[in-house]
């Protein structure tokens, strides 16, 4: 019971080998940069399986904000910060990864009983979902079924979600500030303090460490890398 | 060993998932773990997406000539070919009366686009978010790696006592 | 119940839409006023004020409708519901939304001075706007009927949660870490509850919670999808209510947030993700199948009894005044996990009434601390010497409702304590009932501690004059006398939350065969 | 010489036909993928490569940011205006058939969704863009090679 004729099927299997190997570099690698830039390529990768998966308007979604505003976002904020992220020693690793072991293991021990893919009698597609498409066809005349249900059956969620998109919008404003000189307010007591300063004056941590350019902290790599490092003068 | 090769979809997502999640525990950089958290995101959208998926199905999107003979006069439905190289068996191809039309021509399930569009928003959302804390930690702070930020912030807190 | 007749029909109708959409489209005009002139805090102040009073009246007059007439259903858009989203009021949530409408509207009288000492005069509009959404986030998630959209308004609240809880740094700079962790944890709860509602869909096919019930009723009780999309729910919500595992995001919330904001988000936020999992494991799961009564009882219980324990433990040892008060509520809440993981209609009935009351005791608590640091700046526990003499009718709020937190009989949480004693007794759990003592004793030491050092100890010294008479301002001293002299009055007489808890647990009880199948009457 | 002159000419070519393809996707999202979302990113990231290429001041003059700040709260305002307007006529919140309940072909839909999306892309694009100015604003004085 092949889900796809062969040549889809086999660009399906180079989909998943990419977004695995991607996922274990970005697991892998220390440079900040090289991470951003490989979220970016993995959320590309998963917009192209969605479009062999007939998902074409959340392909589309994927790539312009999953790929596109997220890479630029964190650049920018990578920009502001470091360029390398310190690793953790191991023995501090090994909590996590029981965990996650363990939640792997629960959602493959519940596999036997997910219907298979792309099965057309599964609960799934033939519940609500299917008989959007037999309503739409003749209650909305609208050709694009995922916007008659995004705008209108579903409405209420692109509503909450529309509220979500102007808080993350306003959360940034309040927290940097359109022209970027939020958070220099400190707050005082109305009255008379008692209590001892609680954290060392902000300037003095500010200026502790100047910002870790790509130059100055990098180590030396164990192999003798010749491509040119991410902005830095090597 | 069939049911493996039947969900082999559901089983990358869930790899995907873990190492998503162990990203985000494992790394220190406040930076990496955003990363970790959208990736882990991301392979939950697989997850509902595989779930929709139809096999030999189209995109929920319907041919206008569909439900025009629904209102207008039933005049008969123009020879359009198919755009989509689809070559799925079931497709017709020639002029058909659009009721034998649209029998047999299968769409995937659209109720998990409309869900995940909404969750691409939300991740993105959060990730804008984050990346503001960070950009605020890192100049009050001077640094973004959470176990000096810790060593920072016990200093904070003994030198508050002390005084 | 007269007072109905006052209600106007447009209310029964389009109520619980009203309750959601009103905050929402307040916040975006809030967030429009002019931030630079004074006015415009002061403005914004005002919208919200009159928004959440709003919201209180509807939320009343909701409650009562429930109490006479039963359950309202409202179809979002007019589409039936397993199309469209749908909106139920029944005594479950009926109770949960008054309470955080009133939350808000306490909050928002305390705001006006607690808001201009620790927020930017720019920023104060902007920072109200992010509070009705918060506000608008945690009625829609309360309300709703629909799977996916308690997601999205789950998402709503939190994302403006890590938004306020991070404008604190201009107090504390600890905020932005917190925040972060928050955020970092939150998301991965939120991201877990998605993952358990998508198994739920593909389980059953459909995203409305009472077809959901229905359809697992049927068939879906023994399939492997359905335990594991309980799992991640199970995990998803823990997360957020501060599950005893999972909390370790609430200590650094709650002390270092701007103390408006925590005054509202300690009483309110955690009751209603707890509304949730009360929702999601009694009305579409069941505790009698096996799986899901084993899940509940053992993990849930067993997590609120250790919850109890280091919780309390902790909060004995915490120099800041806040995270005394953080660590004590995560043992609260586990004292409601505890009432829940019994499953009888006793116990239910004792974890949601320790909800009610919870939150009259730990947003009286808060709004206090921020009472003492917008006069002495006092954050630790030793900068609270003296406080009795220094701002005595703080003090005296402050101790009314730390031991009502105790449990001291004739106080609201000796009724849900009682109410806790009982369940456990009658289902045969000693081994609760020793908890429950044993961790009251831990209160009276951690609650003890801070009323010993702001009465018996003379106030601190400023350069050998001692600090002189400085008492809050009135707009912080009538919430907190509200909160105090309700947690005495429905101490007393606990006859009206009992009751509301009562016909909670009854629907809870009764499991999801009970739900009258409808197709969107309203 | 100005080293990103080739960029300015290019990118002056681009940033129109950028904006244009948005508002495609847009108006194209009843029959084909797109909506509200799409277009929003698509024309925030026009005026993104505007401020990449010309710098963050050039962009804050075409653009603003006391434009960002209301356009954001617009797009709700739209979204949310559009609902309490079926209110107002009598059906439940969102219920586009009361804007013309007697046509058979549904057009009360058709204006609910095209005015939705449209509160939908003003909000994503402005937000989008008061999130770039935010981090673009905050840019400590690096230095060229630094970067």
């Amino acid at each position: 019971m092949m889900v796809h004729s062969l040549p889809i099927l086999l660009m399906e299997i180079g989909f998943m080998a990419m977004l695995l190997v991607v996922a274990l570099a970005v697991l892998r690698m220390r440079s900040l940069f090289a991470i951003v830039m490989l979220q970016g390529v993995y959320s590309l990768l998963c917009a192209a399986w969605f479009v062999s998966l007939d998902a074409v308007d959340v392909a589309f979604t994927e790539a312009a904000v999953g790929a596109g505003v997220s890479t630029v976002l964190m650049l920018g904020a990578m920009l502001l910060t470091d360029r390398d992220a310190n690793p953790l020693p191991t023995k501090r690793k090994l909590g996590p990864l029981f965990v996650v072991i363990i939640m792997g293991i629960a959602m493959f021990y519940a596999l036997g009983d997910m219907p298979a893919f792309g099965d057309a009698h599964s609960a799934v597609n033939t519940g609500v979902g299917a008989q959007y498409v037999q309503s739409t066809r003749e209650e909305m005349f609208l050709p694009n079924v995922v916007t008659a249900v995004l705008a209108s059956y579903r409405g209420y969620d692109t509503f909450g979600e529309t509220v979500v998109i102007f808080m993350a919008g306003l959360g940034v404003v309040l927290l940097l500030g359109l022209n970027g000189n939020a958070g220099k307010w400190r707050a005082k007591p109305n009255g008379q303090s008692v209590a001892a300063p609680s954290q060392p004056p902000v300037k003095m941590a500010a200026a502790a460490k100047p910002v870790k350019t790509a130059a100055a902290k990098r180590k030396p790599v164990r192999r003798k890398s010749a491509k040119p490092k991410a902005g830095g003068t090597s | 060993m069939i049911t493996l090769f039947e969900h082999y979809n559901y089983a990358i997502v869930i790899i995907l998932m873990m190492i998503g999640l162990y990203v985000v525990f494992s790394s220190a950089n406040m930076i990496k773990k955003l990363v970790g958290l959208s990736i882990f995101q991301t392979s939950v959208f697989l997850l509902y997406i595989t779930m929709g998926k139809v096999t030999g199905g189209q995109p929920p999107i319907l041919d206008p000539a569909e439900y025009e003979s629904h209102g207008g006069g039933h005049e008969s439905a123009p020879a359009a070919a198919h755009g989509s190289g689809h070559e799925a068996a079931q497709a017709s191809h020639d002029a058909v009366q659009s009721a034998a039309h649209t029998a047999d021509v299968i769409y995937s399930n659209p109720l998990p686009h409309v869900l995940i569009l909404t969750a691409i928003v939300v991740g993105v959302a959060t990730l804008a978010i984050g990346l503001a804390l960070v950009v605020r930690t890192r100049e009050m702070y001077g640094t973004i790696e959470e176990n000096e930020i810790d060593e920072l912030d016990y200093l904070g807190n003994l030198e508050g006592h002390a005084g | 119940m007269d007072l109905l007749s006052y209600t106007p029909a447009w209310i029964s109708t389009h109520g619980p839409a009203l309750l959601v959409v009103l905050p929402l489209m307040m916040a975006v005009l809030t967030a429009i006023l002019p931030s630079r002139a004074a006015i415009g805090g002061k403005l914004a102040w005002l919208a919200v004020l009159a928004t959440s009073g709003i919201c209180l009246a509807v939320a009343v007059s909701m409650l009562l409708q429930v109490m006479a007439h039963g359950p309202i259903d409202y179809a979002m858009g007019g589409w039936a519901p397993p199309f469209g989203i749908a909106y139920r009021v029944d005594a479950l949530n009926a109770p949960i939304l008054v309470l955080i409408s009133a939350v808000a509207v306490l909050c928002t009288l305390y705001a006006l001075p607690s808001v201009d000492a620790e927020v930017e005069p720019k920023k104060r509009a902007a920072f109200y706007a992010a509070f009705l959404v918060s506000f608008a986030g945690l009625l829609g998630m309360v309300i709703t009927a629909d799977a996916f959209n308690v997601f999205v308004f789950l998402e709503v609240s939190s994302i403006s949660t890590y938004v306020l809880v991070a404008m604190g740094a201009s107090r504390d700079r600890r905020a932005l870490t917190s925040s972060f962790n928050y955020l970092v944890m939150g998301s991965i709860g939120a991201t877990f509850f998605v993952i358990g509602i998508g198994f739920l869909y593909m389980q059953t096919g459909t995203l409305n919670m009472m077809d959901m019930a229905r359809i697992l009723q049927d068939g879906g009780v023994d399939s492997k999808v359905t335990k594991l999309a309980f799992a991640f729910i199970l995990v998803g919500l823990g997360l957020k209510l501060a599950m005893f595992p999972l909390h370790t995001w609430l200590p650094g919330a709650y002390s270092y947030a701007p103390s408006f904001f925590t005054a509202f988000m300690a009483a309110t936020a955690t009751k209603a993700a707890l509304y949730l999992m009360l929702r999601f494991s009694f009305m579409v799961f069941d505790p009698s199948w096996a799986f899901i009564g084993k899940a509940v009882m053992i993990l849930v219980a067993a997590l609120g009894l250790l919850g109890m324990m280091a919780a309390s433990l902790q909060a004995m040892f915490q120099n800041d005044l806040r995270r005394v008060l953080a660590f004590s509520s995560i043992a609260q809440v586990s004292y409601m996990l505890l009432g829940i993981g019994m499953a009888t209609t006793l116990g239910l009935s004792a974890g949601y009434l320790h909800m009610l009351n919870h939150a009259i005791i730990k947003g009286g608590l808060f709004i206090a601390a921020g009472a003492f640091w917008y006069r002495f700046g006092i954050t630790q526990v030793c900068d609270m010497r003296g406080l009795g003499k220094t701002m005595p009718w703080t003090m005296a709020g402050f101790t009314v409702l730390g031991i009502s937190l105790i449990g001291v009989p004739g106080t609201v949480g000796f009724v849900s304590k009682l109410a806790l004693v009982q369940a456990a007794a009658l289902h045969g759990w000693w081994w609760a009932i020793g908890a429950i003592v044993l961790t009251s004793i831990m209160a009276i030491i951690y609650v003890g501690r801070l009323i010993e050092q702001a009465y018996f100890q003379d106030p601190p010294k400023k350069g050998a004059v001692t600090v002189s008479k400085n008492e809050a301002p009135l707009m912080m001293l009538i919430p907190l006398w509200i909160f105090a002299i309700s947690a005495i009055v429905f101490g007393i007489n606990a006859e009206w939350t009992t009751s509301l808890a009562a016909a909670a647990a009854e629907l809870l009880s009764g499991g999801p065969d009970t739900i009258v199948p409808h197709m969107g009457g309203h | 010489m100005n080293q990103h002159l080739l960029l300015q000419v290019v990118s002056k070519m681009m940033i129109p036909l950028i904006a244009l393809f948005g508002f495609y996707v847009q108006f194209h999202g009843d029959f084909g993928p797109g909506g509200g979302f799409q277009a929003g990113v698509i024309v925030a990231s026009s005026v993104i490569l505007y401020a990449l290429v010309f710098g963050i001041e050039a962009a804050k003059k075409a653009v603003p940011p006391s434009w960002v700040r209301i356009g954001m709260t617009l797009g709700v305002l739209i979204y949310g205006g559009t609902g309490v307007a079926t209110w107002l006529l009598g059906g439940e919140f969102l219920n586009y058939t009361v804007f013309a309940p007697q046509s058979t072909h549904a057009a009360g839909q058709h204006w609910g969704i095209l005015s939705v999306e449209i509160g939908v892309l003003c909000t994503v694009t402005f937000a989008m863009l008061a999130i770039f100015y935010a981090f673009a604003s905050r840019m400590p004085d690096l230095s060229g090679e630094d970067w």
